[in-house]
């Protein structure tokens, strides 16, 4: 966990509102896992005032790589960085995926950006392990696969794969996976998550899901990034650093 | 010149730097220390302890609004026992200066407190949060009632050796009232200021973005209020001021230290970078031989209006 | 859904629209009338006016902070007089709906200058600033004092027949005591907020950057304080609200509907922009169709707690 | 005056804390006259939060010419845009110098970044009238001269010019212009602007002086930018519009 100055080597647009950056950050390489986040100031003035979130996408060698969409002001500075600028950033943070588990096949499911953390997971996973992506965006223009494998896609309009929700892409092909060993890995918007959270449970499913919430910090010290345990009604559970991945029996949504 | 000397005075209490961190925004101490060396700093003040653990406010407890943040944690802590068993020992471990905040829903509550943790040698004093605007029963209850803050003072004085600390609320027309209180019943400073009450609205769903309704604001966007109250204090009262709100750099340090301060507190910038505190100290040597001061103390309340 | 209603009341005032621009940032509309259409914002709201012409307070007056700005005009103005003389008839000429702020250092000032000023007929209400921070006398003096809020206000009132707002001070603890006292005295409407008590020192010549010492904060920096006022007062009183307080967006003006206010007045980001007022029009039409609202007016108090 | 949004078209950094843009903003290059000053935003966001005023340096054609100091935040940022980018400007704001009176011989008397505003006066002074540059700076590093003409430098270090102030060059000066019908034009930090008003005064030189102060809006809505009136006890002038530029014997600095 360090403070880095990081020099932005890359920056490509992967869809309207969608930017993969590529980071010379040479510390956070050596030390990211996958699930991990890094924790990204936009500007160096008090706009915004607060550190950006984002998932590491992947790293290769001395690189990290950050996937994101541009949803408010400080996403759309990020967008608007160019290569030879540097971003402040602190990483790695948080837990990460649990991959080494005893399972012979990977399925992913990914809602929007929440594709974001996977390509670094499905680099490391064993390659003797079958890995399945399920994908789900809004219209075939905000469906993102980059780094993916073994792809499966739905959107709400139809426009590209089957026309639902991911969830009911998964239900759709669980012929694909019944029978075997599997563990589920799923990042997306809330709603998503919840729904895979009562079908994993209902089918006693192995799954992590990676959650979103706001952070100040990222670290651990400002109590602000909270969710329900569901072990302990006494006390919360932080996003930050007990997750942002959880066990699908471990929190409440 | 060739030394410059950064010590500061809280009354009986001396501290290394003026730099210390503000309650609330550095936990108790653990996962800063991974960014920042904790010995190097004036003091460190625990997140608000209570006598028994509290789960605090649900969640959204925080949102980020024009150069500061609302939050709304609801005094989130591990309760004295614990404070004790777990946390004091990592930070007598790392040898830092350790302020504990206190806050309580009665006054018993807080001589209570007090009573049991002013036996832990690594503790060097007390500050009192009667001021935190994010919970129902002795927050702003207390904070804007000058005879609470009186009484608290009082027991709480009795209740120990070292040296109080009265943190004050900003949100009420007469802080210098307050903090002319605490004076009076004995205590050895005043921090100011806590945060703002403020609040912000989704305009699709139209409920609160923080679910507490309400939440203290910090950050730069409040420096020029805490100032203003910092000064007031100063311009009445004799015991030391602890200044707090929006501090960001260097300069801030002492612009607050010019307005009264003898010490500040950084909060909200350590979210931001949890090394700033350090990274401010050459920067006020830097200042200090510039400008031929030999004494960083000297600064204080060295106004000239 | 064809035709949006932007129009809201405020008591027996009915407004166009509910952007109105806030007293002493617009002056008396000539010079903002070359960037923006005054005849088709809400309201204006005149620069304080007093019984006779004020300087103000000696430069430095402003002096920008973290997303805000402080300022200590000190009230300056040229006068019932010459106000009704020089600035009234161009006011009337641009078709602007004309609301007068007045200023005063004690309460019979307040009542003469209504009594001159409610006969003339551009002017359709009386905003009744008690909430100055800049001015030694009739400022906070009356601002953080209930019972002179609630004697002006009754002796106002008697003096026209016009609709009387209170604008409130956000610099004490209780704003909903004085929005119930001008309630119960029978304001129409109050107002909420002026600005915060601020200040800013120079590191080197350690002066205040104001030359007043201290100066009122507004501008995007106070917007979070603001809503909380204004929702406080919403729940508790029954009379409008108007809304004020780093306004910078269309969206900040559909947040202090939702929080409560039924118009709201644009102050520090008329110097930024002196066509934002305007702009925003468009922007609530189209907030509204998209969210089915046929009445922005429907917002008001809307809030989902 | 308008609000104009305009296209930076060209950058020249001038020295090292010094630039020179040039925006294409054919309104405001229409009616801008000598002397007045624009309000610029310089970003998009609520930082900085007010604009920043500056004299117009030059017009050509439809170019409107700032040159600038990066001082704070501001003029920072400013520094930092690229061709293309947008500005949003208010302007022309305030008076102009005068400059159609009678007199023969034009003394301008600039210190720092002062200078900006005469090259626009410059070229608008009818041919037949002599110009005289006086123009001090802290050291040869900061003596401005683009756009000057007849030029004499002052320099606190002497390392360009004579050592000293810019008011000492002037009075060392003096036989360049006396018996002549002159008129002062001055801009530069107050002190100076101060010691050439009693020394304007004194010798009963028409003289005008184009000062600055912190300004909130730069069109007269704030009250912000007030100067002591000295034929007026009772009121304060406003800097943005009754000036920038005043007489010599209108205002008490
Ligand atoms: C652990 C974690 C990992 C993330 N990984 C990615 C990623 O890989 N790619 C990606 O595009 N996005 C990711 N996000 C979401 C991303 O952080 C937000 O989209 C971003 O902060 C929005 O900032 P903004 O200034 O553009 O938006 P604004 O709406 O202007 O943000 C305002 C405030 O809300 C907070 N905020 C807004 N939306 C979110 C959100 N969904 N989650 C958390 N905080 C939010 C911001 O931090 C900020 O404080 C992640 C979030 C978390 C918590
Ligand atoms: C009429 C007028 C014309 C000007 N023309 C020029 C010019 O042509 N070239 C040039 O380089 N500068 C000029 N200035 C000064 C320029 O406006 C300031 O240098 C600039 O505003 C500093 O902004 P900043 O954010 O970089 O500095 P900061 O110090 O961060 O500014 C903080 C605040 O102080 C104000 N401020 C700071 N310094 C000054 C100053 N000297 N005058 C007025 N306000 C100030 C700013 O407006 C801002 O609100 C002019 C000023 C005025 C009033
Ligand atoms: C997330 C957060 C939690 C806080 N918790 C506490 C607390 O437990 N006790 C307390 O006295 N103050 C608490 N505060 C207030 C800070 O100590 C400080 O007074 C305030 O944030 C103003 O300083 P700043 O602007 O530098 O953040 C908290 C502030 C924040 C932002
Ligand atoms: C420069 C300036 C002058 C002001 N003068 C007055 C005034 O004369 N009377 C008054 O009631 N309020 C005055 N105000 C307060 C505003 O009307 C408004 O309440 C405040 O600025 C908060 O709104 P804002 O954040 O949108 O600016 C002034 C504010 C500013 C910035
Ligand atoms: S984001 Fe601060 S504790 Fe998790
Ligand atoms: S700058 Fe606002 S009145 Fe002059």
């Amino acid at each position: 966990m360090i403070k880095e100055i990081a020099k932005l080597e890359e920056k490509i647009r992967l869809n309207e509102n969608t930017y993969l950056i590529k980071v010379l950050s040479s510390k956070i390489a050596e030390e990211g896992v996958p699930g991990q986040f890094c924790n990204i100031k936009v500007s160096e003035s008090n706009f915004p005032l607060l550190r950006r979130p984002f998932s590491i996408s992947n790293i290769e060698d001395e690189f990290v790589f950050f996937m994101f969409d541009v949803q408010g002001e400080g996403t759309k500075i990020l967008s608007q960085k160019e290569s030879g600028d540097e971003l402040d950033i602190l990483g790695p943070l948080g837990n990460g995926f649990g991959f080494d588990d005893d399972f012979d096949t990977a399925v992913i499911v990914a809602g929007g950006i929440g594709v974001a953390a996977f390509p670094f997971l499905i680099d490391n996973i064993p390659d003797e392990k079958e890995v399945y992506s399920f994908i789900g965006g809004r219209t075939d223009k905000h469906v993102i696969t980059n780094g993916m494998e073994n792809i499966l896609i739905s959107t709400d309009d139809g426009s590209l794969g089957i026309k639902g929700n991911v969830i009911d892409l998964l239900k759709r092909n669980e012929n694909l996976f019944e029978g075997k060993k599997i563990k589920m890995f799923a990042c997306g918007p809330n709603p998503m998550l919840k729904a895979l959270q009562s079908y994993a449970i209902e089918k006693k499913y192995n799954c992590e899901l990676s959650i979103e919430c706001a952070m100040a910090c990222g670290f651990g010290i400002c109590q602000g990034c909270v969710v329900e345990d569901k072990e302990n009604e006494d006390k919360f559970k932080l996003v930050c650093v007990d997750g942002p991945v959880f066990d699908v029996e471990e929190i409440e949504l | 010149m060739s030394k410059v000397d950064l010590s500061v005075k809280l009354g009986k209490l001396e501290l290394k730097n003026p730099i210390m961190f503000a309650s609330g925004t550095v936990g108790y101490g653990n996962e800063i220390s991974k960014f920042t060396d904790l010995s190097k700093i004036g003091a460190i003040v625990t997140k608000s302890v209570s006598l028994k653990p509290r789960k605090g406010n649900p969640p959204q407890r925080i949102f980020e609004t024009a150069s500061g943040m609302l939050n709304a944690i609801g005094l989130a802590n591990v309760g004295v026992e614990a404070f004790i068993k777990e946390k004091i020992p990592f930070l007598e471990e790392v040898k830092s200066t350790v302020i504990c905040n206190i806050a309580a829903s009665t006054i018993e509550e807080y001589v209570e407190c007090t009573k049991i943790l002013t036996n832990e040698s690594t503790i060097k004093g007390f500050e009192i949060n009667v001021s935190c605007p994010n919970v129902k029963e002795g927050g702003l209850q207390f904070g804007n009632d000058v005879n609470a803050v009186g009484r608290i003072t009082e027991k709480v004085r009795a209740a120990t050796d070292k040296p109080v600390i009265i943190k004050l609320s900003p949100n009420n027309s007469n802080i210098v009232e307050f903090a002319k209180t605490a004076e009076k019943e004995g205590a050895d400073a005043v921090s100011a200021i806590n945060t703002l009450v403020g609040t912000a609205f989704d305009i699709y769903t139209r409920k609160p973005k923080i679910k507490n309704i309400t939440g203290g604001l910090s950050g730069p966007a409040i420096k020029p209020v805490a100032l203003a109250k910092v000064l007031d204090i100063s311009r009445n009262v004799d015991i030391p001021i602890i200044g707090i709100g929006g501090i960001s750099s260097w300069k801030d340090v002492i612009e607050f230290m010019i307005a009264g301060a003898s010490a500040v507190q950084l909060g909200t910038i350590n979210f931001v970078n949890p090394n700033a505190g350090i990274e401010m100290l050459d920067e006020l040597v830097s200042y200090c031989k510039e400008n031929q001061i030999e004494k960083l103390s000297d600064l204080t309340a060295s106004y000239v209006l």
